[in-house]
């Protein structure tokens, strides 16, 4: 059910990202999205990066709509559709979480959720540079072991979290590894993991239009993001030939990812 | 023993169960699993010259009883969609292609492109929120006849007119598409419809006008296929609302000899196409029809 | 400080909920029990020249979410219910008395007739059940460009016109009426529909077809009055579906000056009336509007 | 919910009378009356005759669906809407039923559930002759006192149930008084139970049309049978001017009783 709610605060992450606060009741799973419409701008989905009665959205600015949503020309209420989709549950007691970009905003909850049931998580943060990185105070509280890296060495480790993580996966058991990022990134942690038979769980995101599964503009293999996602297991990922190398453009045309 | 398939024209159906055009049918992937999942045969996605990204979100509205949205006919364009179609049709899936255009030779040009990997075109010319296309077309008598008539002549597979309800007599309408050729009618498309959410102050839908579609539109649906079989000769067919096993039933003793299902599976996913076959040939057992075709219209011996 | 009251053309009425033509308005005491309920105006049931028993039953179907009905215009006849309005109006209820009629003379003769004891009339141009009345003659612009100038040469209170949804495009059947001379446009009437029994395997009503009324409906209201607000300049008054005071809101925003309100009284009673105006009341002043008039049309300016 | 039901048995009560019994498994009320449709016959408003699984409605037939009905021109199945109205709760620890003609189809379910609750009933049943009698039985193993009366003398009491019951009335102390047949009848006992200052209930019929308090046909004084009947009460009816006087035909016009 569509419903409107007034925005209590909007907070700065960086300057190309911003975190939108709401109350909203109904109960969310961890890796969980709204739509979430920004009159008179767009509706698109985002995941659900803060719990509780004051929910929150983190929008990264990378389009038409969501560049605008961060310049901050939003007016007082949004209107919320969901939460949709399926969400992170733990495998295992030692949890891997690997994110790159505003992909923490998808998997931050589940960290701290996994986090409270005393799991022993070690995260994985990436970005281009310092200052795109978010949510790093909530991620190093809530991880038994916490790393960040920037591919330009600006903070934390030079390089990528790819290649961190391929390190730590020969090193320590891993029950599993839960990861949100660019496609191509979580591609490349699929293959490690499913090479290292370890459980993995990526969240995916393609064109949302219905999120109610009638408009096939999110069809990813026989899969559809709003109705069997936004998250997948490996063995699903390994199957679906679209996975890193093609979405669907608005039109439903392919595009090379 | 019961035999599930319908004839339509000169086609023939392993089943009267059709995917409706627009819902999960712009991707080869969804559409053959709507196929795998028992559907006597898909209908595409109404497919245009170019490329179309559709109307920006929200697009639809969705309420208890009934669906509205406004996607604005987004599609890849006709020679980008070939090679699904194509691929499909080499799987022996039998694929529906249903277009839009704004005239005649537009619709021809179209319906040529998709012949070969087609096992019928449907012409949609119902779509109630698309400036110059859809209903603003098909609610003339005479636009619907030329059109008709121009996609006859151009292929050999057959062409089915699927028809708006948003119209004083359906019946009018339908009587053109029949005299223009068409082997079929299709009854109906979405009901213009609109919903404002009072805090925002403005129409949902980004295109502020929609088409409504399931459960409430189903009566809708039933008096236009009713009137329709008592007006055409030529086989109409029923969508709009069908969610059940009954709803099929209801709508082929209104007239319908096969039903097209859209909105429902986004409630009760694709495998509802499974549900209905099971239940609807326990129903004909129960009640001794060894064939759908038998239920066709029984509503108007007794009306 | 708030106030309820609307204009609706030159006509002041209390408050903007009117009840529907249609629904417990053939009885002195059903008119008289809505009025002190709180509705602004009472419409009365369509009256045409002579008596009609109506078709017989079954009469309605009721399910969740929408009603169908095909009453078939039961009414004693306009010298019989004259007796009705004169004592209603003597009580200084506000009637306004809906009439139906095959033409231009017709309508203007009852017109005349119920003149002295109306508030106003509304020309039932929009009943989609009754053979050469009601819709099939409101369907037509000229038609009902004829009709409205007729009665509105015929009677100087104000005259309403009751358009069908079952058309492509209402607002060229507005515009008619406007041209015509109407005061007002009252957009919708119910949405032609069918149910068929599938075990006793005829259509439910006695009339076969029937309209649609309603929750469902609303949003086909909706419509309706959101694009006659954009195309007429005389006031629009929405109807269709209303239950709460949200849906006022919303059509208002739509760009009704104010609603009529029908099936939901099955549903929720005679109190209704008043509970949306409570409601309304609180709404308003949490959302400092003064008057309804300022929410009229705001969708508009959004949209 | 309109549903379809088929007919199990038809029993013919007497030559212009018939019961007709099916499944349904809704809770009925004493007094309750559902809207029957007999394809390819009308649909007609019909009391609650028999209870339980097997349930039963009986038919007069008196115009030109239930004279058809009563010819035994019906299909297998019928379809039945409602239960509706409201229904006869005991008032008191006394009472007396009075039925007239086809009138104790309506009632005939009160004076089993009164009796079952061991209250003190006694029952007056009236018919033009004796051919016209139905429910004697059921209605005697009921009633604590049993009277019969028959316009002709054909059988019982000759004379009007009525005149019967004011003689009652006036030696017995009843605390409620429950009644159903012709309106002329009711009239005149709720008069003398008003007078006597008795409790009296009493089921009207009226021409209903939707049953669902729409269409204004069943309208008697500020009430509707559909809604706030068939059963009203004795101060109810006293401010109803049309009470045993006036009904309304099919087109709304007036009909003197
Ligand atoms: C399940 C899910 C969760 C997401 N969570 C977040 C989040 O927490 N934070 C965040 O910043 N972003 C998130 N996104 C991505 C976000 O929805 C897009 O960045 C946004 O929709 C882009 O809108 P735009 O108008 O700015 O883009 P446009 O200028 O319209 O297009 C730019 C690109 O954005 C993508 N995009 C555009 N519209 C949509 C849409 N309706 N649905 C999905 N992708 C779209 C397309 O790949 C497109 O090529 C999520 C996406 C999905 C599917
Ligand atoms: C609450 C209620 C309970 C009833 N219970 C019984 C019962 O248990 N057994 C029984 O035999 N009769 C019962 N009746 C009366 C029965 O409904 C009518 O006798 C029947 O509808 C007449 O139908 P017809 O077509 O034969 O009459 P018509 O030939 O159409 O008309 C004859 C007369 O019957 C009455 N009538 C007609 N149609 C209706 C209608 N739709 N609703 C009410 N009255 C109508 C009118 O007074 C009319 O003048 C009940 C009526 C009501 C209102
Ligand atoms: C999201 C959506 C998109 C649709 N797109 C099309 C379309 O492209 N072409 C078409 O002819 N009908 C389209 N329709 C209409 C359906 O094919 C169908 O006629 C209508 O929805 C009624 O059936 P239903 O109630 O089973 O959905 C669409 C319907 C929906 C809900
Ligand atoms: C039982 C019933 C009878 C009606 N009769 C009339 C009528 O006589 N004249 C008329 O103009 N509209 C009639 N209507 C239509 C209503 O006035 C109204 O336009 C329609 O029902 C939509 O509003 P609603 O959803 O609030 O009922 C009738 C509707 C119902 C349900
Ligand atoms: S967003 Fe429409 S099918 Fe998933
Ligand atoms: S039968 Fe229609 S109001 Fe009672």
């Amino acid at each position: 059910m569509r419903r409107v709610t007034v925005i209590e605060t909007v907070e700065r992450e960086n300057n190309n990202t911003i975190t939108v606060r709401f109350r909203d009741d109904l109960c969310v799973m961890p890796g969980q999205f709204y739509m979430v419409w920004f009159p008179p701008i767009n509706e698109i989905p985002l995941s659900v990066s803060y719990n509780g009665k004051l929910k929150g959205v983190t929008v990264k600015g990378i389009g038409k709509s969501t560049k605008k949503i961060v310049e901050g020309a939003v007016g007082d209420v949004i209107s919320l559709d969901g939460p949709y989709g399926n969400y992170f549950k733990p495998y295992g007691n030692k949890i891997l979480a690997i994110a790159g970009g505003v992909g923490i905003a998808s998997i931050i909850l589940a960290i701290e959720s996994f986090h409270s049931m005393g799991l022993d998580i070690t995260t994985i943060i990436g970005a281009k540079k310092y200052d795109e990185l978010i949510f790093m105070e909530r991620a190093n509280i809530s991880s038994d072991t916490f790393i960040v890296t920037t591919d330009d060495g600006s903070y934390g480790e030079k390089g990528f979290t790819v290649n961190i993580a391929e390190k730590l996966i020969a090193e320590k058991k891993f029950d599993s590894i839960i990861t949100c990022g660019p496609e191509i990134m979580m591609k490349k942690i699929v293959d490690i993991s499913l090479k290292s038979n370890i459980k993995v769980y990526a969240s995916i995101e393609r064109i949302m239009k219905c999120a109610i599964g009638i408009c096939d503009s999110c069809v990813f293999g026989a899969y559809h993001i709003c109705m069997d996602g936004p998250i997948f297991t490996g063995e699903q990922l390994k199957d679906i030939p679209d996975f890193g190398k093609w979405k669907h453009g608005f039109s439903g045309e392919k595009i090379k990812l | 023993m019961i035999k599930l398939s319908v004839e339509v024209a000169s086609l023939t159906l392993r089943n009267p169960l059709m995917l409706a055009s627009g819902v999960l049918d712009e991707s080869y992937e969804s559409m053959k699993k709507i196929w795998n999942s028992g559907a006597g045969a898909v209908i595409t996605k109404s497919i245009g010259k170019t490329a179309r990204a559709g109307y920006p979100n929200p697009v639809v509205v969705n309420e208890d009883g009934y669906l509205i949205n406004a996607m604005g006919l987004p599609n890849p364009g006709i020679d980008d969609f070939i090679n699904i179609i194509e691929k499909l049709n080499n799987e022996k899936i039998k694929v529906i292609t249903s277009i839009f255009a704004e005239n005649g030779d537009d619709f021809s040009y179209l319906a040529k492109k998709a012949e070969q990997y087609s096992t019928a075109i449907e012409l949609n010319l119902s779509c109630p929120h698309a400036k110059g296309l859809g209903a603003e077309i098909g609610s003339n008598a005479d636009n619907v006849y030329d059109i008709v008539k121009s996609v006859k002549s151009s292929v050999k597979i057959p062409v089915w007119a699927k028809l708006t309800p948003n119209i004083a007599d359906v019946s009018e309408i339908g009587i053109a598409a029949e005299e223009g050729g068409a082997d079929a009618v299709v009854a109906i498309n979405t009901v213009r419809a609109m919903a404002i959410d009072i805090k925002i102050k403005k129409p949902v839908l980004s295109n502020r006008y929609g088409g409504m579609s399931g459960k409430a539109i189903k009566p809708v649906g039933i008096a236009a296929v009713y009137k329709l079989y008592e007006s055409v000769k030529i086989p109409v067919i029923g969508v709009g609302g069908i969610e059940s096993f009954e709803d099929v039933v209801e709508y082929m003793m209104a007239g319908a000899c096969s039903v097209e299902i859209g909105t429902a599976i986004a409630r009760f996913g694709v495998n509802l196409f499974n549900k209905i076959l099971t239940e609807l040939q326990i129903y004909m057992k129960e009640n001794e029809y060894d064939s759908p075709r038998e239920m066709v219209g029984v509503a108007h011996i007794n009306g």
